[in-house]
C-alpha cells in the first residue's frame, strides 16, 4: 500500500496520515471535498486519496469521487446482493404502539376496552397493521352479552421485544419507578407525597 | 470544618474554593451537595484515613460522621432522613464496638463495622469501575460508525421499528394521561390553622380541665403529611388562642406535652406576652 | 489477504464473499451478528470474518466484534484525532453513570440492591434516561417474593463502550475475585426505600 520511501519515518507519517483519511471518510455522513481533507492531512491528500482508491479498487469498499467530493461506497457489482427489500423501515404510528402496549398489559382485552381505557376510538386498521404484523391474535370471546372477541399478543410479540415471558414486562410500579410514568405534579418541600397512601384515599374528597 | 471542605468528592474543587468565602451554613449546604447520600459521604470521609479501606478504622469514621452531623444541625440545617439515619445507626455502632458485647442474637460490632467496610469498599469498586467504563473509547465521541450508512435492512425482523423503550413509554404517557384526565392535581390535604382555631374552639368548652393538646388531633388520621400538619395547625391554633386569652397552655420543659384548658370566665382581655411566662404561672 | 489455494475457481468465490461480507459490514451502522452474515456468505463466515479482521487490523478502519455481532469502526488509536466532544444535553449525572457501572457489573439487579450498592435511592429518570440511550433494558424479574424487576445491559452498551462481551468490562475478574460483586444488601434500612418485595404487585390491574 505504501510506495516505497527511503526513509521509514516519513513512511511511518504517510501510513499515519492515509489511515487517518480512511477514518475521516469512513465516519462522515457527506462527501468530503479535498480542501476539508487537506486541512487535516497536508497538501499532499491528492496523492493519498490516489493511493486509497487504488488500495480499495478490488475490495467490496470503494473510494469514488462524487460531485466534489470523497466517499467510500459499497462496489457496485455487488449491488445486485445488497439490493434492499422495496419496504423501507417505517415507523408505527404512536396509535399503533399504544394499543399494542395497552394489549399487552391488559390482555386478554376487548377493543372496547381498549378504546374506553385510550379514551379514543381505535380504528379497524391499527388492529388490522398489528395481527398483520403478528404481534397480536384474537383470543377468547368474552362471555358477556354480544361475546365480544378478545385481543392477546403472540409469541412473536415477546421475540420481537426481547421479553421470555409477559410477565417480565416491567409493572407499573416498575415504570414509575424508572421515570417513565409521572402524572402527579412533583410538589417541591413537600418531602411526604410519597405517603400516596394517605393521598390517594383523600382523592375523592 | 474546614477539613470537611477540603473532603469533597472530586470535580467540586470549585464549589469548595466558594466555600471558604462563605458562611459555615453555606459551607455545609456546599459540602453536602457534593455527595450523593449519606455513604458515599462516609466513603469521602473514609478516603480522608488515607488508608486501604480494608484497613480503615469505622470508629473514627464513625466519629467525624457524627461531628459532621453535629455541626449541620448546630446550624440549623435541614438534613436528609437518610443522613439522621445513618448518623443513628453509626451511634449505636460505636456504642457496641465501645461497649461489651451483650449475650444475644444480634451481629456483634464487629460484624457490623465489617459489614460496613464491606459496603464502602463496594461503593468504591463501583466508583473505580464506573470511572474506567467512561474513560474507555465511546462511541459517536471517540470511536465512530459509518458515517453514511447504506440502508440494507438485512434482518428483516421487523418492518418497523419500534423498540421495548418505545412500548414502555407509549403504555407510561397512556397511563399518566389517564390519571390526570381531568388534570388532577392529587390534592395534598393540609389542615388548616383557621380549621383548627374552630376545632379546637368547639372542643375547649367541653374540657374543663387540663389536656393534652395531642388528644384534641382529629383521629382517623395516622402519620402522614395530614397528621403532621393537624399537630402543627393546632399547635398554631392554641398560640392564637391564648394570645386572645381563650386558652392557657402548660409545658413541663422542652418537647414534653403540650396541655391546653379553655380559660376560666374566658373574658377578652387579651394578654400579650409569652406562652412559658403564662404557663408558669399557673403552677 | 487470501490463503493459498489450488484451485483457482476456490479462491475466486472466496474472494467474492470476503467482498461480500466486506461490503454487508460497511453499509451499516450498527452491529451485524454471524447468523444473519452466515445467511448471506456460508457456514464458513467465521474463518472469513477473522480474515477481515486481520486485514483491518492496522488500518484507519478495523473490524471489532462486540455482543453477538460484527461491525466496522475507526480505530481506536485515532481518538483524538477524531473526538467530538459530547453534546452537553447527553451528559449524564453522577447518579447515571454509577447506576449504569453497578448495573453492568452486577448484572442482572433489581433496584432496590442499586439502591443498597449506592445507600441512596434511585431518583425517577435515571433508569429511564439510561434505557433511552439504549444501555440497559429490563431482564427476568428475580424469582423471590415479589419477584422483582431486574435490569440487564444491552449488546449496545457493549457496542458503545467498545467491549467484545461482558467478560472485557475493566477489572471485571479482580472485582469478582475480591467479591465485591456481590450484590446483597449489608446495612438494612440504607437509602433502599424500594422495598423489592413492594414492586410489581399490581401488574394485573
Amino acid at each position: 500500500m505504501i510506495k516505497e520511501v527511503t526513509d521509514a519515518h516519513e513512511a511511518e507519517a504517510r501510513i499515519g496520515k492515509l489511515r487517518l483519511l480512511e477514518a475521516l471518510l469512513f465516519a462522515s455522513a457527506e462527501p468530503l471535498d479535498e480542501e476539508t481533507l487537506a486541512g487535516r492531512v497536508g497538501p499532499e491528500v491528492g496523492l493519498l486519496l490516489e493511493e486509497l482508491r487504488a488500495h480499495y479498487a478490488p475490495r467490496g469498499v470503494t473510494l469514488v469521487r462524487t460531485g466534489g467530493g470523497w466517499a467510500f461506497r459499497t462496489a457496485v457489482d455487488l449491488a445486485p446482493e445488497l439490493r434492499r427489500e422495496e419496504e423501507v423501515s417505517r415507523k408505527l404510528s404512536r396509535a399503533a404502539i399504544e394499543t399494542l402496549a395497552i394489549i399487552a398489559y391488559h390482555q386478554p382485552v376487548t377493543r372496547g376496552e381498549i378504546e374506553s381505557i385510550r379514551g379514543v376510538a381505535t380504528s379497524k386498521g391499527t388492529l388490522d397493521l398489528l395481527m398483520e404484523h403478528g404481534w397480536i391474535r384474537p383470543g377468547k370471546r368474552r362471555e358477556t352479552p354480544g361475546r365480544p372477541l378478545t385481543w392477546i399478543t403472540t409469541d412473536h410479540f415477546l421475540d420481537h421485544f426481547g421479553l421470555e415471558t409477559l410477565r417480565d414486562l416491567p409493572s407499573v410500579d416498575d415504570l414509575r419507578a424508572a421515570g417513565l410514568l409521572d402524572s402527579r405534579p412533583v410538589l417541591l418541600g413537600l418531602g411526604a407525597t410519597a405517603d400516596d397512601s394517605a393521598l390517594g384515599s383523600d382523592n375523592e374528597e | 470544618m474546614a477539613d470537611l471542605v477540603a473532603d469533597l468528592p472530586a470535580g467540586c474543587e470549585a464549589d469548595a474554593a466558594a466555600a471558604a468565602e462563605s458562611s459555615p451554613s453555606e459551607q455545609l449546604l456546599l459540602v453536602l451537595d457534593g455527595f450523593e447520600g449519606p455513604l458515599d459521604m462516609l466513603l469521602a470521609l473514609g478516603r480522608d484515613q488515607k488508608v486501604d479501606l480494608t484497613r480503615i478504622s469505622i470508629l473514627e469514621l464513625a466519629d467525624q460522621y457524627l461531628t459532621f452531623v453535629a455541626e449541620a444541625r448546630k446550624v440549623r440545617l435541614e438534613l436528609a432522613a437518610d443522613y439522621l439515619v445513618m448518623a443513628a445507626w453509626l451511634a449505636y455502632l460505636k456504642s457496641r464496638l465501645l461497649l461489651p458485647e451483650p449475650q444475644g442474637e444480634e451481629p456483634s460490632g464487629e460484624d457490623m463495622a465489617a459489614a460496613l467496610a464491606f459496603q464502602l469498599q463496594r461503593l468504591e469498586a463501583m466508583k473505580g469501575a464506573a470511572e474506567k467504563l467512561f474513560a474507555r473509547p465511546r462511541l459517536r465521541i471517540d470511536v465512530h460508525p459509518r458515517g453514511a450508512p447504506e440502508d440494507l435492512d438485512l434482518r428483516r425482523k421487523s418492518v418497523y421499528e419500534v423498540t421495548l423503550f418505545d412500548l414502555l413509554r407509549a403504555y407510561g404517557r397512556q397511563r399518566a394521561r389517564k390519571e390526570s384526565g381531568v388534570l388532577h392535581i392529587a390534592p395534598v390535604r393540609l389542615y388548616s390553622m383557621e380549621e383548627a382555631v374552630r376545632r379546637l374552639s368547639s372542643l375547649l368548652g367541653h374540657m374543663p380541665d387540663w389536656a393534652m393538646l395531642a388528644s384534641f388531633l382529629p383521629s382517623g388520621e395516622s402519620g402522614g403529611l395530614l397528621t403532621r400538619s393537624a399537630l402543627a395547625a393546632h399547635f398554631a391554633a392554641t398560640l392564637e388562642l391564648a394570645k386572645a386569652g381563650r386558652v392557657e397552655l402548660r409545658q413541663e420543659g422542652a418537647f414534653a406535652p403540650l396541655y391546653v384548658r379553655g380559660r376560666p370566665g374566658n373574658s377578652a382581655d387579651s394578654q400579650d406576652g409569652d406562652i412559658s411566662e403564662e404557663a408558669q404561672s399557673h403552677d
